[in-house]
């Protein structure tokens, strides 16, 4: 195994460094299959399907949303509704959930106030939170990520 | 002073709402739902919060979140745009509960004149024609009787709970009548489980002629004149106008003193527009009033110079009218076209995608009023309109060949328009004389069809 | 009637003109040259024929071209819109002699206001007044001394084949004349071997205003008020508005009947604009007459209405003004901005490529003229426009804050563009009271250097 | 494993060089797949470019002109002026010229008649005529082709 592993990571190297968008390989009971993340190349298509951005007189284009590097096996807990964010129960109390807890499907992992209601806010799926990147106290959109989760065990 | 603004909206017209909100040194709050993330109106405002799914009872309609948006964001005020939330007193009773101006009239009005049957009543009152009939539900058959005795024939006979042309019959003659209740009644209660009935004249040829009001909080109420909206296919505004060509100095006066008459009646205070029936004979019948900003307002703007968006924000903040009637002056013809992603070759089917080329015509007095733009995609949630395309023009006539000059440059690729369809219609006869009454569209679609038939037979 | 024009002409103008055509059911021919074969007026028009080389003396300034294709084309008239032949007399004679309509004044007009010693003897003739000075060449010092007595100080010296600052001197004291005079005479004899000298007096802190004046071949001379055109860099336009805020009622009155009058002495019979200077004082000078259409005449037409290319094409077919002096009504203000292709950071040096992507502003009251669209090449042969974009509003402040927020939407990528500098203009204070001098533009161009070189060292 | 590696690299530096866009390779024991990254995608650019035309209401963009397959060594002689053009000299009297004649530099191959003037057109170089392009007694733009040459003898 620490043999293939090597042989990866210079199949990986070697793809890397070129200008090769996807690549599969097979060799003797191996197989790899490596695409690069479209990012380049499609400037002139981008601008005229993007839409323009208006804070500013200046011509400028909206910045590209950065494609976060998710970890391969993330999941996200998202916002179920517009309101205000808290990771506890009370500004006493201990947070719902820190990273590295471990999270049950339906286990309450932070609470959003709307329209004076306390709205508890449930993990989707099992899982470790890998991140938080909301903070106690904040607007949410709806649909905004809470939580990572690494839901794969 | 409301100092920052969420728009309750998508499209057009929040796009609309926010180029006023600009110039009147509002900040802009825009609201979008997971379909919209690429929207010209969230680009366009200074923040955008994502409010639910793509389906609009998670988004555009959820109040909660909305409200929520809003209160977050620190909004003084919520304007609703047209459709959607626009004409739901619960939501605007509920953005003034929590301390919010609802950019629109006061919840009790938008209940009022939402409810055919109190409105029309508060209409009587006020001694504003209505159409003849029945006031509310009729008890039985002698009091259809007696009804249909005092209104005459042609007459309707409709049930309360009716749609899709269930437990209505239409009588012609007095000897008809009895079956035709009869009849109508049994269906409504077979196919609603009500039988609650209201009888009320029928006319045909008519004409839909509405008026365009503004009021404050002070009781000044004012007409920015009338629309004609008689271009209608399935009872879907296509081509609207202002003034109407076809009243006459007489009916004109009328229909704008009746029409300020009932929104002073009901205490009216913001942008509000009443609907009238014109008959043949020029007698107009009040329908129904909209409690909200309309599609087709840009016309009355082009005809006033009058923004009437930024009328109702100032009588949303408690502002006086800072004009008179007086000085709302009528200045030559305003059309407008509403260009659709639909594909009149399919029966008018809607035609969502990506427009994949875009090029629109400029020049004098012509306003484009759209969220769209090369690249864009219209979805199939939401409606079907890419743009309103809005001219002005000395004379009726002008603003006609002006409209027809603007459509044939007018390019979308990507996605079935009606353009085609619009520039017929601005070279047809009946149209050019402007007589043509709400019958007139289908009858001129059923004639292309007939046309189109023929050729493709022959 | 006219049934078919040639526009001798490219650009936004062109096609500018060729909308008119269209409303008027009269066909259109464009020319182009070699370098505008993708051009958008070529496109729009109905037949287009290339006339020569992409530079413009083989092109657009070739005449027997021009008028071989309008005559091949079956043309009865030819508009040539401004610039290139549109105020040479031999061309517009030509056009007649082969039977054409000349869309414009005739010929003997455009010679007479052609020529700056006979206009301003024509403008003395009918008491409008000029500018002091001398009327023609000054035959020497004494007559010089006499006049300067006369118009007093400050003044200018010029030479009448001066050009570039050659030949020219301004004097503050008496004492300093007879030098200034000789030096400059000498200057001039040397430089263009020619030394006929003016003198004039010279004004400092002073506006540009002009009217716009339609009239016809029966005599009837209108004017479409003013227009206040003072923000100007290098001579060059860049911003216009319509009406002059800067105008007592009187003034304008006073102006606007000289502007009559002076058109009516000339027997002027077609569109075309009096340029005068007004000192400090609000006293107006005649300065030229424009015997064309010009590139801001959309913000006369943005408050009267009007359709200042139909009355031009009206007039040269020999019919009288369709509408009278009392019809005219101002309504509201509108503001021109020039979109050129430009480097403001490189001293706007012109800044040719192709539109690589192209958003426009649209909603009420927003016009623009342009020939350009995404995709499109701005050559280095001709101007460097690359739209012009109007506003309407009904006060002088909702127009200043529309044209914002259009400048703010309005997105051009591929060449650099003045919009920033536009929109930093319309935040200045001086710009804002509308009382700026036809030196403010520079003054603050040194401004934003002077700022930018602080910046930049700090 | 170090000869698999030359291998792979030669492989993807020998479609890197090449204009292929995706390739599949499969050898003893041995199948790559590769394709670049996406350089065309530019068709809506290509569209926007195009100017659109407006004699139609209906949506269509100018059709592309025709890109005439041009005799590989021909060469066009041109109309230098705006006018009608004739064959020869008088309604009487033969063409200048015709398919299959021989033309010198300088000599005359027609008439333009511009402003009452008849201006003399003649050939800028030698070479045999192909092709009449432009009919007896028509209107001419500027640069319209008249005659092709065969330049090269």
């Amino acid at each position: 195994m620490m043999k293939d592993k090597q042989t990866i990571k210079t199949i990986i190297d070697l793809f890397e460094s070129s200008d090769v968008a996807k690549m599969e390989l097979e060799l003797e009971g191996f197989k790899i299959k490596l695409e690069k993340a479209q990012t380049v190349v499609m400037h002139p298509v981008q601008q005229t399907s993007s839409a323009p951005s208006f804070s500013s007189p200046q011509p400028t284009l909206t910045e590209e949303k950065s494609v976060i590097n998710e970890p391969v096996l993330g999941h996200d807990i998202k916002a179920p509704l517009v309101g205000t964010f808290y990771h506890c129960a009370s500004p006493t109390s201990d947070p719902f959930v820190k990273v590295g807890d471990r999270v049950k499907k339906g286990q309450v992992v932070g609470v959003i106030e709307a329209m004076k209601v306390m709205n508890e806010v449930t993990s989707p799926f099992d899982g470790v939170i890998t991140h938080t990147l909301t903070a106690n106290n904040s607007s949410v959109s709806f649909g905004q990520v809470l939580y990572k989760v690494d839901a794969h065990d | 002073m409301i100092k920052k603004m969420l728009i309750a909206n998508r499209g057009e017209i929040a796009v609309r709402i926010m180029r006023t909100c600009k110039e009147m040194n509002i900040m802009t709050v825009a609201i979008y739902s997971l379909a919209d993330e690429e929207s010209y109106h969230v680009k366009f405002a200074d923040e955008a919060i994502c409010v639910g799914e793509a389906h609009a009872s998670s988004s555009y309609l959820n109040m909660n979140n909305i409200i929520m948006a809003a209160l977050n964001s620190g909004c003084d005020a919520i304007h609703p745009g047209f459709g959607f939330l626009s004409e739901n007193a619960i939501f605007a009773s509920l953005v003034t509960q929590v301390g919010l101006i609802f950019v629109g009239p006061s919840a009790h009005l938008i209940e009022l004149m939402g409810n055919k049957v109190k409105a029309k009543q508060a209409m009587i009152e006020a001694r504003i024609p209505v159409i003849p009939g029945s006031v509310g539900a009729i008890k039985d058959f002698s009091e259809c009787e007696s009804i249909a005795n005092k209104i005459g024939y042609p007459l309707m006979i409709k049930a309360a709970a009716g749609g899709g042309g269930k437990g209505m019959r239409f009588v012609f003659e007095k000897q008809d009548l009895e079956n035709a209740f009869n009849s109508a009644k049994q269906e409504a209660k077979a196919a609603f489980g009500d039988d609650e009935m209201y009888v009320e004249r029928y006319f045909t040829q008519t004409k839909h002629v509405e008026v365009q009001i503004i009021a404050d909080k002070h009781g000044h109420v004012l007409h920015l004149f009338e629309r004609d909206c008689s271009f209608q296919r399935r009872h879907q505004k296509v081509i609207e106008e202002a003034p109407c060509v076809a009243l006459t100095k007489l009916q004109r006066r009328k229909l704008l003193s009746d029409a300020v008459r009932a929104a002073k009646a009901v205490g009216y205070d913001s942008v509000g527009t009443i609907e009238f029936l014109m008959d043949s004979t020029g007698q107009t019948y009040f329908m129904e009033m909209n409690t909200r900003i309309q599609v087709e307002h840009p016309v009355s703007e082009m005809i006033t110079g009058i923004d009437i968006i930024k009328a109702m924000i100032l009588a949303a903040q408690g502002k006086p009218l800072p004009f008179t009637q007086k000085d709302v002056v009528v200045h030559g013809t305003s059309i407008e076209c509403r260009i659709n992603a639909e594909n009149i070759r399919a029966n008018f089917a809607p035609s969502p995608g990506t427009i994949s080329f875009m090029h629109v015509p400029f020049g004098a007095h012509v306003r484009i009023e759209t969220a769209m733009y090369q690249g864009a995609t219209i979805t199939p949630y939401y409606d079907s309109m890419i743009l309103k395309l809005i001219v002005w023009g000395q004379t009726r006539l002008e603003a006609i060949k002006r409209m027809r000059g603007a459509l044939e440059e007018l390019l979308i690729e990507g996605v079935h328009t009606n353009i085609e369809f619009h520039y017929l219609v601005l070279h047809q006869k009946e149209f050019i004389d402007g007589r043509y009454t709400t019958e007139y569209a289908s009858s001129f679609i059923k004639e292309l069809n007939t046309v189109e038939e023929f050729i493709r037979t022959t």
